[in-house]
């Protein structure tokens, strides 16, 4: 499936890219995150597990296991930080 | 219910009298302004830039404000969040809670006040003499947020 | 701090804005205001009038803001109260706290809230349809001042 | 002993008076209240033991077996209700 898929703050820096569209295979988020993780470099150390970041879909923060629908707008990003 | 997201100051003053305009029911308005400080985790901060996720974080804002209304009776809620560069001594986060009865008017505005900080996308950069830095999340947050489902 | 009892008006942007005048150091600033409301206890209420202590008011608000600072580290509290005849939708009262955190300045402008409605001695008269009226105290006043002592 | 002692709110409305000087014997706010009662009518009603008011010595709430001094300034008053 294609999906939208946007990075933020520190995230955003290490991954020196801000938004990208992709093709995922996998269904859920977590599938999401082994392919970006199979990318190496800094994909593969800030996404490692045991990493805290936080994935939104659509939007709402979701659990790891969150389905993914064709189409959807994935962001992923550190704790946040406002206020 | 007023939620905006913007580069420009805001005026608490201007933003309370426009809640009780007209109004003759408000007993009372409890309201929170955050502050950029001149130091934090023992550096000098010169400046820090505000990022945000534009669309989800006004999401985000109405969902805390919808919950707020429905754990309190409440008359009007304000939420007002700056982005981009700001000095210290700026003021970064206005919350303003009406109710009829003071003791609502303080918990919904911490309430908000408290998951907005672990719930919003924003994130800060603050430009210290050691160099830029994105500020990490605090514990001491996620503990305030916490205990409201104690 | 700052703590007057005036027949005046008070203007909350304006307070709050002195409190955080060329300084950085801030983080956090919670202020209240209480206003008239055109109803209590079923009826409705014209005007009230609030009569006080000339000398023992100022003490025991000053007394109130001290057991604050005591208590929390704050870096300005300002309290103003009003006195004379107020139509609803009047404010009444502005309580404003600053502090390094938010925490600290959430508590420790609503204790000042709980203690003054106790300890401070004012009494409001209202006008209503069935005639002029002393306001009773309230239980929940005191259960709300009780709180802090747990 | 002379005191000055001010009535507020509804209980200067009752009592028709909101301050007078007046010389007392016993030693204590509980003296004081007991020579007050004896002038009967509304200070006898509004004061009996069972009645709901406050009492300051020189501008601090006090308890009914507070000492009182020569000169001291006494209020009574109902309890507040400002904010």
């Amino acid at each position: 499936m294609k999906l939208r898929v946007l990075y933020f703050a520190r995230l955003r820096e290490r991954f020196g890219v801000g938004e990208e569209s992709l093709e995922c295979d996998g269904g859920t988020v977590a599938d999401l995150l082994v392919q970006l993780r199979a990318r190496g470099g800094a994909w593969a150390e800030e996404l490692a597990a045991g990493r805290t970041f936080r994935v939104a879909v659509d939007q709402s923060i979701v659990p790891p296991d969150a389905p993914l629908a064709d189409g959807a707008e994935v962001a992923i990003f550190p704790p946040v930080t406002g206020g | 219910m007023k939620i905006l997201v913007q580069t420009e100051a805001f005026d608490l003053g201007a933003e309370v009298d426009a809640m009780r305009a007209g109004r003759t029911d408000i007993g009372a308005i409890a309201s929170f302004v955050g502050l950029a400080r001149d130091m934090n985790e023992g550096s000098g901060v010169a400046a820090m830039t505000l990022e945000h996720y534009p669309g989800m974080t006004e999401k985000a804002l109405a969902k805390l404000v919808d919950d707020a209304n429905a754990r309190w009776t409440l008359q009007d809620v304000t939420v007002i969040h700056r982005v981009g560069r700001l000095l210290p001594g700026d003021p970064i986060v206005l919350v303003a809670v009406a109710s009829r009865h003071r003791g609502e008017a303080f918990a919904a505005c911490e309430y908000i006040m408290d998951f907005l900080k672990t719930q919003a996308p924003f994130w800060k950069k603050e430009e210290t003499p050691e160099g830029e830095r994105w500020v990490e999340a605090r514990e001491s947050d996620d503990a305030a947020a916490a205990r409201w489902n104690a």
